[in-house]
């Protein structure tokens, strides 16, 4: 498994994702960490302890977004759903002001864009091939189709498509973000691949929704965008599947993600045949929560080297 | 460094030990060793977590923290008003003496100081008050502003809360103390033909909404302590969002919880403190 | 919303469904209680205080199933991933041991049947449709078929011909069990209607699976079925989303379930456009759950007439 | 109604209090008040949650009740033997005088009773001693039989679990206390040319195996107290499967806990005690 070039790596924790060296195999999830205002937040600290070995941002789109209306948040069992509506400032103000401070951060940079059709996404993707300061691109492609409303990643063909026109605008590592939401995810991985993908992640939000407590008896939708998507420890497990599923059909690298909290939970995904693990919603609970886990992976690594059983 | 001025936060959860809990009628303030935070700002919060057993309660929650107003700073010591409202505040409310709590913050942005010669109205709503505890605080330390608190309640047991802060003109819904009706009424009597007013306001939406649209008829300025349900307090979940005057939306979290009542066009339904 | 009628139904508690009628809302998942052992643990008590509306038998097929290797279960954050593996006695053998005694239990009995074909399919409802103890037919279309591995229920086409057969062999009520583990829940519903069937009930369990802990570090899978199926508390939000996609799609009724624990959970549910729910992981915690959300609904639905916005 | 035979258990779980936690070694006995339960048999066995905090311990966990060997019964008292293996086990030994704690039970099969002139020998590894105790207790109240005991543990710690018992003969692992090396090495000794031995054995999977196989080839009649994750312990889940001789699953808890070594080929790697 990719898991044991990792574990054998000389480098100690170095990784080799497409391409790019990164200083560990942990990165964060698109949309759970904006460096902008963590810098705000925590000061220099947050470049000297940068946690993560590489930055996505959040999902950028070619026209600004304000996002759903409030409420955004629901906590489940050992889960959160959120439905925030990819704010972002759009493509053009995102390259602008965001770029030259992300490249501050002093690790590559991947940024995560979603379009509606084909022509957006390459749009989007040449814009971003042009940046030096962006190292690979990440596609978005749970957007909804607008006649089937399902999600463009749900089905191979549209997949393969629209893959194959972001491929054609850049030279750059593409990494598609696959969605969670479909009945045969390893079948959308590889199409993803024959689209030209360098590398698949997963797993994104699963599709939930929560109704209002109280008031007219939990009738109306609580979330202003009335479904949202649930991450967090509770989808962990279908995660994992997913990952060993999508490791079983392609090449390329993978992405784990889902519920990582622990070093344990990061083991599981590499193990499972991921290359690099991503922190998202774990990171809510303490922004330092990635720099844990690449630590525990490599105390593990060590141990595993000196007792292999163990 | 000034009260007024906020250093950035450690950039990691940190585990403070609890050093005791107090009943404040249907209040409790828990005190928590804090010694190497940064002096808070008024007006900031802090996003917190019971360092054991966070989790197991009423729907398997809680599992995320939950933002809190830094109500005051002692040596060594910050304070949180708690009003149990659900699993994770039941929690915090079990905390005892020894256990331990995490502790990330101080967040967000505070209040600003209020102009040369200016009367400073601290204008309080249930567990809302707790954010203007430490401001009277800090207002008192300069000895300049005159400071004037009105606080409202919905019942005695609540009312109970007004301890945290001195010489607070209260007001009840039922009554059961001080003025038998809304704090803006008291508001308005003190805004009355007074050009030296400036607003400090935090609690439920209803309320805030009420003293913002006064505030605008009279063109008092206004400072609002917002809430929202947070995930990660800093950013990163964009879940905190409040409509902003002219559309779109306000992160909670780190464009406040204190922003300008001119930054709104109203008070939204979920912007206030739990009521 | 049906909960509507649920609501003003005049005797109290009962609930019209499919031409049963039942004393209250709340019935088992199918695969989640066994009354014959049951029975044997917990004496007479079962039938006096039984807290099914209609007991769900567990899958049925034709041949008997030993079920898979143990471990069979892990356990989640709120959750439960359990790879059973359908063991069961087969159909002639449920036919004339269990059944019998089932009828004993004084409920209407759903019988839940899963085929590899149409033609098994059918052949397994014909020999329900002839005995008098069985009140309605469940099917369980989650099996995988065999040449995509894919679940049949996932592909609303295949879904429509597999319904289709069994209608044709049967005029008992019809509740076709929609698998989760798809992009369009909605459209397979809408196929289960179009196939003939009577009533959809949802959500089955979320595909997940576990790393074996210590050991050889987690590289092996935990479940002896190496992938299992997540229920309880973990799925609900879910389980609440695909509930109100199927509700607005179609207008047979609905089974919801899905992590419900509390009669809070089941009013949610309802509210969703459910007419019955299901009780599943929960039994397991407590095998007289169901009865508390029974009543808990019960106690709900009086405050509501009182308080219209309680 | 005889020791032997087992009454139906309440058709709910029941709310019990808990009387109070003895440390023992390594193990801790736990004590709960249990007036209206029906008498167990020797061998069954209870599902157990924490009422209050059932979560958010280790991976947000536990969720499920646990399941335990009722390890003795005194005048409207149950006790439950425990050692810390995980987030459940975690939970439940902090419990302290007072708390609440869910119970199911008595569930399953348990220990057929020696013919009669036969002599009892019981054979425990670790924390699966807590079944023999009640077993033991039951023998005595028939002074009809004798009963040897023979109690293995890994460790000076766990040995002390065998104050458990009394008249006990240990074997430690790391030879701390009592003989040094394997309990299955007291047990040749004790069957040795011995016509009327029955052995009741409860433990980790590999000392379980070990006892059978060591019957087997003597002919001398083995009950075996099994072990297997459980999600409900009253055979609505299917989880609890263990390989049955001739193909095949059964169902721990209601086929056992308590199975007569002739219905299995061997004793799966799954079927044993936490070890
Ligand atoms: C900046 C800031 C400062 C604050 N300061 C204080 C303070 O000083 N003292 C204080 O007591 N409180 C304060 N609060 C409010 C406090 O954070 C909330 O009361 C707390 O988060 C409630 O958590 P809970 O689990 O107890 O209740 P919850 O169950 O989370 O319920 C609280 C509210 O959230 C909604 N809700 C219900 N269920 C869910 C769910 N599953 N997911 C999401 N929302 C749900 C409902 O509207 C409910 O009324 C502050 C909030 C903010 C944002
Ligand atoms: C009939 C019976 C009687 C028993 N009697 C006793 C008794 O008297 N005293 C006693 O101390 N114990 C007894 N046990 C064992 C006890 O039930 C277990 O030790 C307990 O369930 C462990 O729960 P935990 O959460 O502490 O540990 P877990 O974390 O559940 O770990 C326990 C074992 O389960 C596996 N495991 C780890 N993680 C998971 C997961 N997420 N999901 C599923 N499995 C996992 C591993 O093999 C681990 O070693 C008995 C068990 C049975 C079936
Ligand atoms: C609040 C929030 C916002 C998210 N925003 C995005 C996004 O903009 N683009 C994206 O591809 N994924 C987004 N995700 C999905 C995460 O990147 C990740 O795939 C998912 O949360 C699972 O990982 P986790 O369980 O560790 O959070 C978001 C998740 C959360 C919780
Ligand atoms: C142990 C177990 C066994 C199950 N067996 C079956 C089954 O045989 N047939 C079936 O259609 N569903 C089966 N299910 C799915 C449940 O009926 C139900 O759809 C699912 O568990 C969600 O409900 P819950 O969260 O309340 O458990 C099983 C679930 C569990 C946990
Ligand atoms: S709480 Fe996460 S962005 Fe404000
Ligand atoms: S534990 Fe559920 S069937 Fe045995």
């Amino acid at each position: 498994m990719s898991s044991d070039e990792t574990i054998l790596t000389d480098a100690g924790d170095a990784v080799e994702f497409c391409g790019l060296s990164l200083a560990h195999p942990v990165i964060n999830g698109s949309g759970t960490f904006d460096a902008i205002a963590a810098r705000r937040a925590f000061g220099p600290a947050l470049e000297r302890d940068f946690p993560f070995a590489a930055f996505v941002s959040k999902t950028i789109t070619l026209s600004p977004r304000a996002g759903n209306p409030p409420p955004r948040l629901w906590e489940t069992p050992g889960g959160l759903i959120n439905s925030i509506g990819l704010p972002n400032k759009g493509l053009h103000a995102y390259i602008a002001e965001d770029l030259p401070r992300l490249a501050e951060l002093g690790v590559p940079l991947i940024t995560n864009v979603m379009g509606s059709s084909a022509e957006e996404f390459s749009a989007l993707v040449s814009a971003c091939d042009e940046r030096s300061e962006i190292a690979a691109i990440e596609l978005n492609v749970s957007c909804p189709n607008v006649e089937t409303g399902l999600d463009i990643g749900a089905d191979p063909k549209q997949l393969k498509q629209v893959v194959g026109a972001a491929r054609a605008s850049t030279r750059k590592p593409l990494i598609v973000k696959l969605t969670p939401n479909t009945a045969n995810v390893p079948a959308c991985a590889a199409a993803a691949q024959e689209g030209g993908a360098d590398a698949v992640s997963l797993i994104n939000t699963l599709r939930a929704m929560a109704l209002s407590p109280g008031g007219e008896r939990g009738r109306r939708p609580w979330l202003g965008g009335s479904t949202g998507g649930l991450s967090g420890p509770a989808l962990r497990a279908v995660a994992l599947a997913q990952v060993v599923g999508v490791a079983a059909r392609v090449s390329i690298p993978i992405v784990g993600m889902g519920g990582v909290q622990r070093a344990s939970h990061a083991r599981d995904l590499l193990d499972a045949g991921a290359t690099l693990v991503a922190v998202g919603t774990e990171s809510f609970r303490d922004p330092a929560a990635a720099a844990r886990v690449a630590a525990g992976l490599r105390a593990g690594r060590r141990s595993e080297a000196v007792f292999p059983t163990a | 460094m000034s009260q007024w001025s906020a250093a950035p936060a450690p950039f990691h959860r940190r585990l403070l030990t609890v050093l005791g809990i107090d009943e404040l009628g249907a209040y409790r303030v828990l005190r928590v060793a804090d010694v190497e935070t940064p002096e808070p700002r008024p007006g900031q919060f802090a996003m917190i977590a019971a360092a054991e057993r966070w989790g197991g309660g009423e729907d398997e929650r809680p599992y995320l923290p939950r933002a809190f107003s830094i109500a005051r700073r002692r040596v060594g010591e910050s304070h949180f008003l708690l009003e149990d409202v659900g699993p994770g505040t039941r929690r915090l409310c079990e905390l005892r003496e020894g256990d331990g709590m995490w502790a990330l913050g101080p967040l967000g942005k505070g209040f600003a100081p209020p102009r040369p010669r200016h009367r400073a109205i601290l204008v309080g709503g249930g567990v809302g008050i707790a954010p203007l505890a430490i401001l009277q605080d800090a207002l008192e330390a300069e000895a300049a502003t005159d400071v004037t608190v009105l606080l409202g309640f919905r019942d005695g047991a609540r009312a109970q809360g007004a301890a945290l802060l001195h010489g607070a003109q209260v007001a009840t819904d039922d009554g059961s103390v001080g003025h038998h009706g809304l704090l803006t009424e008291l508001l308005s009597k003190e805004l009355y033909e007074d050009s030296r007013a400036e607003v400090y306001a935090c609690g439920p939406a209803p309320m805030l909404e009420a003293v913002r649209a006064m505030c605008a008829t009279r063109d008092v300025p206004a400072q609002l302590a917002l809430e929202a349900g947070m995930a990660c307090g800093f950013g990163a979940c964009y879940g905190c969002a409040v409509p902003k005057r002219g559309g779109g939306y306000l992160r909670v979290c780190v464009d406040g919880p204190v922003v300008d009542a001119a930054e709104l066009d109203r008070v939204s339904e979920h912007a206030g403190a739990p009521s």
